[in-house]
């Protein structure tokens, strides 16, 4: 391991006490899309211990343009992301524990997966998962970094618990989609100067260097050449209902996510069931191939196709429509496979 | 005079990546909303607000000199 | 390839267009350490026509901490740096031309890879590498992006010829060597950070979206958070030597570099024979196993080990020479090897 | 007063980010040998200079309210 990290140990605030502190370390990556994947693949080579990764996606053609790590092999067997980058960190580092989530998190289910975990990394495409992460990291007292991009824009903020303000001190409503990779597409350099700002912020804190966090909300635009660092001293509002005095994390409380889903930058809806159930992938097959469909499939999932539609259908019940941005259809198409 | 800087689709929207204003006095709430009727901005009640590159709620007051930016959040990823 | 490169051309700057204009651009890295390894994948992603990949050097596990796309096999086999991040570029897209040049580059073997190249991508670790580069771009009108890195910090600008100052306007002298991978150590978000920063720069050039190319040379410290974007617009001089009106390309016309030099980040001595030979590697396997070496080789390279030194031989006849810093020890234990 | 921001190894060296330090009507040639003399700074003929954000060289002239960054180049890569 020495040899390995002699590069990182050399630099100086790391050093080797801060190298077995990253190595002591659980890290939780929400989305293993573009930037989880950038993040995922520089903390395995930094050394962190334990990688828990969920993502609810498989790898499609459209990813290899900025997703690093994914591979044309990976889209051939539609492997679930999770699973893929599970696989390509083995290759670079054997001795990285890692923990692949196939599942579309909501706060109940993520909360399950936060046990003993140090820092969780963002890397989903939603400001409704992002709320819930806040409203953990708070409950939980687990600092988190928000990252996001989008064309050659991208944005980066460490949160710490008791220490810096919270995203709901920053944005009073979630935001409605404005743009996303599907209306203004996304260059790979602005993924992974966000995950370049993660990953730095990521081993301050597994170092433990709290000093060093960066106290400032970044925004950058590569293609305009601009740059903003916002301090947040005077962001942080006491009556926060996420890290103020009377907090009651809204966002884990309220009502469940809505059962479907336009997924960022495709034309495919996700849908989901009301409760996670547990299918029979191989005998689902079968009965789709009667139906007169085109169906592959492997031990995570179900892809079928008729007709021009094509749907891929997890072990949990959850199905990916796509080729339609229309939730009721989708919906429709959903329960006339799974009732 | 406040000169504001916009970012990502504000940019788009509204041509511009930078205007000058005058708002001396005015708040943070005023300016939006006059940046909301002059230059056909949708959507700037979500929008983060950076005075002289400090977070500042609606209530900020701006004088003459003031860089102003406004940073939709982006949730990409 | 629309399919694959669909959020790229989403983003309206590139387009349709731009796309077609990326791929029938030829870029040439020099050097595929760790910027070299994330500008070349960001390319290859991007859809670029054609890579040439220059390298002296092969993988070691201490690289693996911050070089994108290897892994611990590419370790076990000793491969060259290019042929590596050649074999990892045909499983991200097999459509995407590679070109691997396993060579220590100087102005004059340089000179003869940029025929019909659009752009040179700065991954080098020295300055007197650059000068040459620098040089030959003025000479031969190819663009150019200078990038580096060490500890936190990193640095790079994008120099146009006819355009842009040049890196001789800059700096009057070549900069003896300050801090390296070697004193300072290096995190892998100062690599990715900078190569973030050339990949948007040469989309920009490959697209020949002239006006968005940057006109500054760009430092930061993600440890510290400091950036600042230097404007150059007062810097280019008249009477530079290499891009005035009086040039003489004085990097490409001195005398050759030396024969031995100490490689950035590491204990090890470069040794290059006078002229490029062409060693017959398995002869000098066999010899040296007789020496009492042990050796293991494949069909780019010797390496051998005794007494704790360990010398790797390329088929150039250049050897890096393993666990010292001493320039004429290294070449002593050249000369006993090869005369 | 003359801000001059250090960069890299230049901040390493002297343990200062930042130095205020009166340098009214000074070139910024006589700034780099009065930091030389006072903190114990190498090297700094080799290394780029910025006045408020511009390239500058050695006879730029400096005037007080003036942000001078000592820019050493970076190698590495």
């Amino acid at each position: 391991m020495k040899e390995r990290h002699s590069r990182q140990i050399l630099f100086a605030p790391i050093g080797e006490t801060g190298q077995l502190k990253i190595r002591r370390k659980h890290v939780l990556i929400l989305g293993a899309g573009a930037l989880g994947a950038a993040n995922a693949e520089a903390l395995t080579r930094a050394g962190v211990g334990k990688l828990t990764i969920v993502d609810r996606d498989y790898v499609e053609l459209s990813n290899l343009q900025r997703q690093q790590m994914y591979t044309e092999r990976d889209v051939e067997e539609r492997l679930p992301k999770a699973e893929a980058a599970k696989r390509h960190i083995r290759e670079i580092d054997h001795g990285v524990q890692v923990n692949a989530v196939i599942m579309d998190a909501t706060a109940q289910n993520l909360e399950r997966q936060l046990d003993a975990v140090d820092l969780i990394l963002d890397a989903t495409d939603n400001f409704e998962t992002r709320m819930i992460i806040n409203d953990l990291s708070q409950k939980l007292h687990i600092p988190w970094i928000y990252g996001a991009c989008v064309g050659s824009v991208g944005m980066t903020l460490p949160i710490v618990p008791g220490q810096t303000p919270c995203l709901h001190c920053l944005l009073k409503t979630i935001p409605i989609q404005g743009m996303t990779c599907d209306t203004g597409g996304i260059i790979s350099p602005a993924v992974t100067m966000v995950a370049a700002h993660q990953t730095a912020e990521a081993l301050k804190i597994l170092t433990e260097d709290w000093g060093a966090v960066r106290p400032a909300l970044v925004i950058f635009d590569l293609w305009r050449n601009q740059y903003q660092s916002v301090k947040l001293t005077k962001a942080k509002t006491k009556d926060c209902l996420s890290c103020g005095e009377q907090r009651s994390y809204p966002f884990l409380t309220r009502e469940n996510a809505t059962k479907t889903a336009i997924l960022c930058g495709r034309d495919t809806v996700q849908v989901r069931p009301p409760r996670p159930v547990k299918l029979q992938l191989e005998k689902l097959a079968k009965d789709l191939i009667g139906s007169g469909y085109v169906v592959t499939f492997n031990p995570f999932l179900v892809s079928c196709e008729k007709d021009g539609e094509r749907i891929v259908i997890f072990e949990d019940g959850r199905a990916l429509i796509h080729g339609t941005k229309d939730m009721i259809q989708a919906k429709a198409m959903y329960q006339s496979i799974l009732g | 005079m406040i000169k504001v800087l916009l970012f990502a689709q504000l940019r788009d929207e509204s041509g511009k990546e930078a205007i000058s204003i005058e708002g001396n006095g005015w708040s943070v709430a005023e300016l939006k909303g006059k940046m909301e009727a002059e230059y056909q901005l949708g959507g700037l009640e979500t929008v983060m607000t950076a005075v002289n590159e400090e977070f500042a709620d609606d209530n900020t007051i701006l004088s003459d000199g003031d860089t102003v930016a406004f940073i939709p959040p982006v949730s990409g990823g």
